[in-house]
């Protein structure tokens, strides 16, 4: 019966390959908020990565003539406390903070989510090892351990990245561990054991998949806590250091010259601040799109 | 081992064990409580029983998804808790499960041609290109197209996610499929196809059915034998017919009464059982169902009855079965016109011959 | 932002309006002191608070000269071995302990047997003291020490109640007792000094204030928002580039006083192996970044033209500057000529270490840049301030943007420095004619004999350069325009005798 | 059939997603008379929940919009009620019942309040009377030492006791009109047998009408006075349950009734209805049954007209009544 | 009740001991010789190595941590470095300045953040939801010592309606407390608002499609009980929760705000003391704080459970 069904079967049409990220796709096309938080980062990373091609002066060019001058149409954003121009330095200070926001994401993700997973994987003691551990790392006040980390490093860009990623990794543990200790009780997981599938194809197939879009909006989102957090780390002078611009560090000096020279705080608080908003708008976007309930 | 018995289960206890409060002793809650059941190669055996029965339980026991606490499980004579390596490993393939709710049984980042080829990968059966040639061919046994293979399960409806998940159970060439519930989650007309299916491939494969069901209907229908479970125990074990028209124990005739029946004036369902069911981590002593039962007496209090002779057709653990008239149910009657009748084997008819003029008895969606 | 704005108003009408009262002064000051005991604490705001707390044996005029104050006169002995010093009659320290040739005696003893005392490299000299009589007291020196009244005139020299110091010990500093123009109330850390008019004081009249209130407030920007919002009666250091707003405010009164210190760049000459390096090899490097530097501008951009270039370790408004050193114009093509000389026609590439806090930053930068000119490429190394002292005392450093806060005595700013072993000689330079040259003015009592040593050193340093002096730092006070009566000096002291509220 | 006008008449009632083309609920029309049972059966998506929902106002809006329609219960309109007026009515003349009992209680107040704020609001009686009512309400649907569950939290109470008090919430000011979604869906067989025995004896003691929303014929058989047929947002027949469950005109409900699997005929093949259910957003023009019926023809591409095949039979179907031709 | 803090209380104990073990490890982290620092411009030897001696920075690691953890047993979180005062006045001292600061922040953002979550939940999919999201939104995204500065610039320098920095204790002039802790309170609030808001908002939108609150309408209750009696009695378990975390990230989060308003709180205290090399300070408020943020979780869960009936008994 079922090979004849089988047997005059219509040529089965091959059907357009449709990836299971479409449908959020779609959905985030839809957000308008989502869009526009995609629009200002993408312009952001645009204007980060096309630096060296604007033609702008170099970031590092001086005017002793040009002190803290108020924004012209020599300098659109006007001058620094050296005669720097502020366009320029807020245009290569996007690479820092994006790269700042991102490689700390990075290293928080890939220290963090194997360790959650593990956590969540293996449960027992390394558990309560890895449990104890975040803990214990979540209970020290984030900026606190960064301000340590990145003294204990040496102030320096790279270092203030790794000093946030460590801090935020145990966001990560903990969201992975509870992501996979959820995943290990759907019905789907069960059904990897019934088949016979082993603990590294069930982490990689089954876990990670699934575990990831929570992990990519909360990464998203960290992301925009990490520009921030540089930005703190640099505004205590722990973060990027002279002469490369980043925008914490411009504010850092332009908390010195808020009377006389206030663009150069207005004009990094107001980057830091869309550029974040950007990230928490597509992360909020993100989450929507990827929320299973919401179809 | 008996001749005929492919999967035996002695003395099969399943606990669950509370997180210990600070002071006193865990919660204990034993889900399944000394079952022997012995299964026949190439029979239908349904598992019927309220919530809380520990039907599920004992269903996941038999494929080793979860350990026994204490007892065996017998996989053709082998005891499945001392397998290991090749051996566990031809048992998970000769052992399949199909889950109940077809939504969240498959992984939804997996495409239908990964989740039903998963198993064949995992068992290292054939190289890529024949996997796919058997992933296709999967496909259409359960009424899907070998298209469908690059999609995912989240574009199928309840019904097909059903199909791929038994096309996945069977893709490792099991001898035995156990269902947990596997149509109680589909509507009624997407339910038939279902069953029509298992029904079929039971056939082709010469397979052997665990089905663990609540609806009586469809275990009447499916089934061989069936084992009634109350509070973790097997209280009654008997051919289909014979339980439905002679139950022998009064749980049984109590769910069997419980029906509600699709026939306008015909018999209104009784409520034969008062109250709810007790706490499973505080079970009545002696027999589980005394406490709601109508013909209890002082001994059933007491003392704890045994599945009386495990070697006959009709098992049944109660001390008054002999003495109790139960009532079963008896032919059903619907009264329709002889237009009627007509009408729904025209109905039939025409549902048989269009299946067979489009060559699928299922179109897919949309 | 409207709602927060209304929100904000809307509290701000409910609540009350300034509590600042009429003889109280505050006084904004830059950091939180530390420990608030002369003979163990080492921060300038520390100081600050000691001019208003702690009387010293002698005190300084705006113009460095030695004046009496809890000394009433002193004489050296001719061999420059002994000073007797008379004391001040009817002096009384707060706890009602008399002053006397005792209580000098105690403090000095203090100053150099208590274990924690950092003031004992300052009165290494004294050999022994006595009391005279009950206001006579006389100090013995194992060497002549021309310096050792400048000393008085700072920590070394300030007197502390016996009876206290010997009930506290270590633990004086937590409820400091001395015998200046205030006393002691409160300190929350981090939050404000508290001081009180003390009723028995010798110079009561001239003191016009019943209580003083220091509140450590960093930013400057904020400091000044406090002056101009009258949270603040004063405040020390306002930022150069602040002082033409500060100015420009009808409300304000700007003061300064050029300081004693000075900022520079020390090499790394001979410590370790972090000397290995053209800069601290060659002289003729260190003198080609020197000339690549243009101290006026520095000045100008940087400190808005506030502060004085420099290039030696007194400033120019200093006796003891040496005017045959003039500050040099920038010459790039010297420069230029200079590297090429030593070996570097292309140019070098040198790691600068610097304080990661602002303005020394905004400095390197501007130091950068004009080397850049001059193919001295600097990578700016920015370290936090206590990582930076390490590594500078380790000799694991090129360069180092440091400066130092100056002493009344022009020793404090160049022996220790210049000479073989100094205590924080850390470019490790050497040079036995140097040596020689301060030694001798630090022990003649003889003015002209020392400032001739030091004009004869300052020759040789401005050929080798261990350090590479850029600018001396002016004091800069911001008052309230209710304010009168006070005096800058170049020590950045505040000192209240005779200031007063103008109503 | 009664000469009365019926206790409540839909007419066209229509919801549809905001912004989607097609109704989810199409042209709905169902009379409720006094003191009968309608059971409205259908599959899970046939849109037989958001009638009701609809008609107790309780739609979610967004994303789901009502699109036209009335539903005439003493003379009133139910879907243009003031809010206010809305507010009155439900709970006190129109009261509902919900599918899930283990959600549908608040888990953080107790049994008795949820039972008494209903009261309060409605008959306006004092906390005591109102409690003393909940009391009596809890008696009146049989839950063991009412008195003390007065104070039990929904947690403390099993699935079907938790119905036992949904009930008695909804009956606690006598409505005329009860509508059930699924009351029993959640229960086990027996306890069904329980709750649907306990609404039968309530029924007929209260007098109310009851609108009892099921997927399960086997219930509906039990219960129903009257049956209506939903497919995919439209009902498709209508008619006294005798005459629907003895005498199925359309061919869905044909399909239905033979898919369901019988406890005569073991091990036979199912009679099936091929195909699925329509999704929402991929409605059939016309009938809405037409791809997955075997009597489909031409004329099954417009919408068909309800027609009388019975004194209290109406089929929605251009084949109807189904004959042994054609 | 109480085998549950017993248990929680218990778990605890390791996780204390990491964090004990973290914050001295932050001594050994620090890079910059303390002492140097200590000694003065003038960096004398002698002094230094008796400065290193009395400080026990010549022991052993271990050795060192054992003679911390022996004296914090007994409540003795050493003595500061710089000012010699004792880590436990030190910290006495400031706690109340934070939680003043904090418990005032947490005042407006439960002010702001509750009815704008409940509102925008309410009005799902309208404008008012959308401006409430994008508010919030604007308010996790603004950096907080950016508005800090901003504000000064505005409320203090512009307009001088705030005093832009300082502290005035509570029982000594509780208004003009209020009045000098009002700006800062706002800055760290609004980021607490914003994310109290959101998380309201979500709580508030699961429960408001929950079937029970849909049952309180089918019985015909007023918009209003449905709104509080129903939804935000259960919407608040997580808020509660959230509110009670916050509280902790509060303590840390007034780090930024008290350096940039002079604020002489823990966060003041603990970063001064970072830059200081003030080792016996930062131990003991990172670990005060560590050990606050614990009980603070512990409470979270505790009141959690006393609102939720269904997790009450045990």
């Amino acid at each position: 019966m079922v090979e004849k069904l089988g047997a005059v079967a219509p040529a089965p049409e091959p059907e357009p390959e449709r990836p299971a990220g479409n449908r959020a796709l779609r959905k985030l096309r839809r957000s308008p908020a989502a869009l526009f938080g995609g629009l200002l980062v993408t312009f952001f990373v645009v204007v980060a990565v096309l630096a060296p091609v604007l033609p702008i002066p170099g970031p590092a060019e001086t005017d002793w003539g040009a002190v803290r001058k108020a924004p012209s149409m020599a300098h659109w954003f006007g001058t620094d406390e050296i005669g720097r121009d502020v366009l320029s330095r807020m245009i290569w200070g996007a690479q820092a903070s994006l790269l700042a926001g991102v490689v700390s994401v990075v290293i928080a993700v890939l220290l963090g989510v194997p360790l959650g997973v593990l956590a969540g994987y293996a449960r027992g003691w390394t558990d309560a090892v890895i449990s104890r551990f975040t803990e214990a790392l979540l209970a020290t006040p984030f900026l606190i351990l960064a301000i340590a980390l990145a003294a204990f490093l040496g102030p320096s860009l790279t270092n203030a990245m790794i000093a946030i990623g460590l801090s935020a990794m145990p966001i990560f543990i903990r969201l992975a561990r509870a992501q996979t200790m959820s995943v290990l009780t759907e019905d789907y997981v069960e059904s990897a054991h019934a088949v016979g599938v082993g603990h590294l194809a069930l982490v990689w197939r089954y876990v990670l998949p699934n575990i990831f879009p929570p992990i990519l909006v909360q990464a998203t989102l960290t992301i925009a806590t990490a520009i921030i957090a540089e930005a703190s780390l640099s505004f205590l002078g722990l973060g990027q250091q002279p002469p490369a611009p980043s925008w914490g560090s411009m504010l850092n000096i332009a908390k010195n010259f808020l009377e006389q020279a206030p663009w150069m705080a207005l004009w990094p608080g107001m980057a830091i601040f869309l550029v974040v908003l950007g990230f928490n708008l597509l992360g909020d976007g993100l989450r929507d799109a990827l929320d299973p309930r919401d179809t | 081992m008996t001749e005929g018995v492919i999967l035996e289960t002695r003395g099969l206890g399943r606990a669950f064990t509370g997180r210990k409060p600070l002071l006193g002793p865990a919660t204990v809650v034993q889900a399944v409580k000394d079952v022997d059941l012995e299964v026949r190669r190439g029979e239908t055996l349904a598992i019927v029983g309220e919530s809380g029965c520990g039907k599920s339980t004992l269903a996941r026991v038999l494929v080793r998804l979860l350990a026994p606490t204490v007892g065996t499980v017998f996989y053709e004579g082998r005891d499945i808790a001392k397998l290991g390596g090749a051996e566990l490993r031809s048992l998970r393939r000769e052992l399949q499960f199909i889950f109940q709710d077809p939504f969240s049984s498959l992984n939804p980042r997996m495409t239908v041609g990964a989740l039903i080829g998963e198993p064949l990968k995992v068992h290292g059966l054939g190289n890529a290109a024949a996997r796919r040639a058997k992933v296709a061919r999967l496909l259409t046994r359960v009424g899907l197209r070998t298209g469908d293979a690059a999609r995912y399960p989240h574009e199928f409806s309840g019904g097909q996610r059903q199909r791929i998940g038994i096309a996945r159970a069977l893709a490792s060439g099991p001898k035995v499929l156990v269902g947990d519930e596997p149509v109680s989650a589909l509507d009624v007309s997407i339910q038939a196809q279902v069953v029509n299916i298992l029904q079929d491939l039971k056939a082709e494969f010469g397979l052997t059915l665990i089905i663990i069901a609540h609806d009586l209907a469809v275990i009447r229908h499916m089934a061989d034998r069936v084992a009634v479970m109350y509070l973790g125990q097997v209280v009654e074990l008997a051919p289909v017919a014979d339980l439905f028209a002679n139950p022998r124990h009064p749980y049984t005739e109590a769910l069997i009464a419980s029906i509600p029946l699709p026939v306008v004036g015909g018999r209104r369902a009784q409520v034969p059982l008062a109250g709810d069911l007790p706490d499973p981590t505080d079970p009545p002593k002696g027999c589980r169902f005394h406490t709601r039962c109508p013909y209890a007496i002082g001994r059933c209090a007491r003392q704890v009855p045994k599945l009386a002779d495990p070697w006959a057709t009709h098992q049944v653990a109660c001390h008054r079965t002999d003495e109790l008239a139960l009532t079963g149910l008896t032919t059903v009657a619907v009264g329709r016109s002889p237009e009627a009748v007509a009408r729904f084997e025209m109905y039939r008819a025409a549902a048989a011959e269009r299946a067979g003029s489009t060559g699928l008895e299922i179109s897919t969606e949309e | 932002m409207t709602t927060k704005r209304t929100f904000a108003l809307a509290l701000a009408m409910g609540l009350g309006a300034s509590w600042a009262q009429a003889a109280d002064l505050r006084i904004g000051l830059q950091d939180d002191p530390d420990v608030l005991d002369p003979d163990q604490s080492r921060t300038f705001v520390g100081r600050i608070v000691y001019a208003s707390l702690c009387d010293k044996l002698v005190d300084i005029t705006p113009d460095l000269e030695i004046i009496p104050q809890l000394a009433t006169g002193w004489e050296w002995s001719d061999d420059g071995l002994e000073l007797t010093m008379t004391l001040r009659e009817g002096a009384s320290f707060h706890d009602g302990e008399p002053f006397n040739a005792a209580a000098v005696v105690a403090n000095i003893d203090r100053s150099q047997n208590l274990e924690e005392s950092r003031r004992k490299s300052e009165v290494k000299s004294i050999a022994s003291v006595e009391a005279v009589d009950d206001y006579t007291v006389k100090f013995t020196l194992a060497s002549p020490d021309a310096t050792l009244i400048a000393q008085f005139a700072d920590r070394s020299g300030m007197m502390l109640s016996p009876k206290a110091t010997a009930e506290a010990g270590v633990e004086f500093g937590l409820n400091p007792v001395c015998s200046g123009p205030f006393e002691f109330v409160e300190r929350v850390q981090q939050d404000r000094i508290v001081l009180e008019k003390f009723a028995d004081y010798w110079n009561a009249d001239a003191i016009n204030f019943d209580k003083v209130i220091f509140l450590p407030i960093p930013d400057t920007t904020v400091r000044l928002a406090n002056l101009r919002s009258g949270d603040l009666d004063m405040l020390e250091r306002l930022a150069a580039t602040d002082v033409a707003s500060a100015s420009a405010d009808d409300g304000l009164i700007v003061e300064q006083a050029v300081s004693l210190g000075y900022q520079g760049i020390t090499v790394n000459v001979a410590n370790g192996a972090g000397a290995d390096s053209p800069i601290g090899q060659s002289e003729l490097v260190r003198k080609a970044l020197s000339l690549a530097i243009d101290r006026d501008v520095i000045n100008q951009v940087v400190f808005e033209g506030a502060f004085a270039p420099g290039n030696q370790s007194f400033p120019p408004t200093s006796p003891w500057y040496n005017a045959d050193f003039p500050v040099e114009g920038r010459d790039v093509d010297a420069a230029k000529a200079l590297l090429a000389e030593a070996g570097f026609p292309d140019g070098i590439e040198i790691d600068i270490q610097v304080a990661n806090n602002p303005v020394q930053t905004q400095l390197m930068q501007v130091v950068q840049a004009m080397a850049g000119e001059a193919a001295i490429k600097i990578n700016i190394v920015a370290k936090e301030f206590a990582t930076l002292l390490s590594d500078q005392s380790a000799g694991d450093y090129t360069a180092s943007q440091i400066g130092w806060s100056g002493r009344v005595d022009p020793d404090g700013n160049i022996h220790q420095f210049m000479t073989t072993g100094g205590g924080i000689n850390d470019s490790k330079y050497s040079n036995p004619e140097v040596d020689a040259l301060l030694d001798k003015a630090r022990t003649s009592t003889d003015l002209a004999v020392r400032k001739e040593s030091y004009d004869a050193a300052r020759a040789i340093l401005a050929d080798e350069l261990p350090i590479i002096y850029l600018y001396h730092v002016t004091w800069i006070w911001a008052l309230d325009d209710k304010m009168q009566g006070f005096v800058p000096y170049p020590d950045g002291m505040i000192r209240l005798e005779g200031v007063s509220f103008n109503e | 059939m009664n000469d009365q006008p019926p206790l409540l008449e839909v007419r066209g009632l229509s919801v549809r997603i905001r912004g989607a083309a097609r109704n989810l609920v199409d042209e709905v029309s169902l009379e409720l008379n006094a003191g009968e049972t309608l059971c409205v059966v259908g599959e899970s998506g046939c849109g037989k929940s958001l009638t009701a929902l609809a008609l107790m106002g309780l739609l979610s809006d967004p994303p789901l919009q009502l699109m036209g329609g009335k539903a005439l219960f003493r003379g009133q309109n139910l879907l243009s009620l003031k809010r206010h007026n809305l507010q009155q009515m439900r709970g006190d003349q129109v009261a509902m019942i919900f599918q899930e009992p283990m959600t549908s209680l608040n888990p953080s107040l107790r049994i008795g309040e949820q039972i008494a704020e209903t009261v309060r609001r409605h008959r306006g009686v004092s906390t005591a009377d109102a409690r003393a009512r909940a009391l009596e309400m809890l008696e009146r649907v049989r839950i063991p030492a009412a008195g003390a569950r007065l104070d039990a939290y929904p947690h403390e109470l099993s699935g079907g006791m938790r119905q036992r008090a949904m009930i008695a919430m909804a009956l606690a000011n006598d409505p005329a009109v009860l509508i059930a979604d699924e009351p029993t869906t959640a229960l086990d067989v027996t306890i069904q047998a329980q709750i649907l025995e306990l609404m039968r004896g309530l029924l007929a003691e209260t007098g109310a009408a009851l609108i009892l929303i099921t997927h399960d014929l086997g219930v509906v058989a039990e219960m129903a006075d009257r049956v209506a047929v939903m497919y995919a947002g439209r009902i498709v027949e209508v008619g006294a349950a005798r005459a629907i469950f003895e005498d199925p005109q359309h061919p869905y409900t044909i399909g239905l009734m033979s898919s369901m699997p019988s406890f005569g005929d073991s091990g036979a093949r199912l009679v099936t209805i091929p195909g699925v259910v329509p999704s929402a957003t991929a409605m059939p023009p016309g009938c809405r049954f037409a791809p997955r019926c075997p009597f489909v023809e031409d004329a099954c591409g417009a919408q068909p007209a309800a027609k009388a095949v019975g004194s209290d039979h109406m089929v929605a179907c251009v084949r109807a009544p189904l004959g042994v031709a054609a | 009740m109480l085998a549950f803090l017993g248990r929680r209380c218990l778990i605890a104990i390791p996780t204390i001991i990491l964090i004990s073990i973290f914050v001295f490890g932050l001594q050994k982290l620090l890079p910059g010789d303390p002492v140097l620092v200590m000694a003065g411009e003038e960096r004398d030897p002698e002094l230094i190595a008796l400065l290193r001696e009395k400080y026990r920075l010549n022991d052993p690691i271990p050795v060192q941590y054992a003679a911390w953890v022996g004296n914090i047993v007994q409540g003795d979180l050493g003595i500061s470095l710089r000012t010699q005062q004792p880590v436990t006045a030190l910290i006495a001292e400031k706690l109340p300045v934070t939680v003043q600061l904090a418990v005032m922040a947490l005042i407006i953002a439960l002010v702001i953040g509750i009815p704008a979550g409940v509102l925008s939940a309410y009005k799902k999919g309208t404008w008012i939801d959308w401006v409430a999201n994008v508010v919030a939104l604007s308010g996790l995204s603004v950096p907080n010592f950016w508005l800090g500065i901003m504000m000064i610039l505005l409320v203090s320098v512009q307009l001088g309606w705030l005093p832009a920095s300082g502290y005035v204790p509570l029982s000594e002039d509780p208004g003009q407390s209020i009045r000098t802790m009002l700006m800062p309170a706002f800055v760290l609030g609004t980021a607490l608002a914003a994310t109290l808001m959101r998380h309201t908002r979500s709580a508030m939108l699961g429960v408001l499609q929950s079937d029970y609150v849909r049952t309180a309408r089918a019985k015909g209750m007023g918009e209003g009980t449905v709104l509080v009696k129903h939804a935000l009695r259960n919407a608040l378990v997580p808020i509660v929760t959230v509110t009670t975390l916050l509280f902790g990230e509060l303590l840390a989060g007034a780090v930024l705000t008290e350096q940039i308003f002079t604020i002489p709180g823990f966060g003041k205290l603990v970063v001064d003391a970072v830059f200081n090399r003030d080792y016996a300070v930062v131990q003991g408020v990172v670990l005060c704080t560590g050990v606050a943020f614990i009980f603070l979780n512990i409470l979270a869960d505790a009141t959690q459970r006393v609102l939720n009936p269904r997790m009450r008994q045990e």
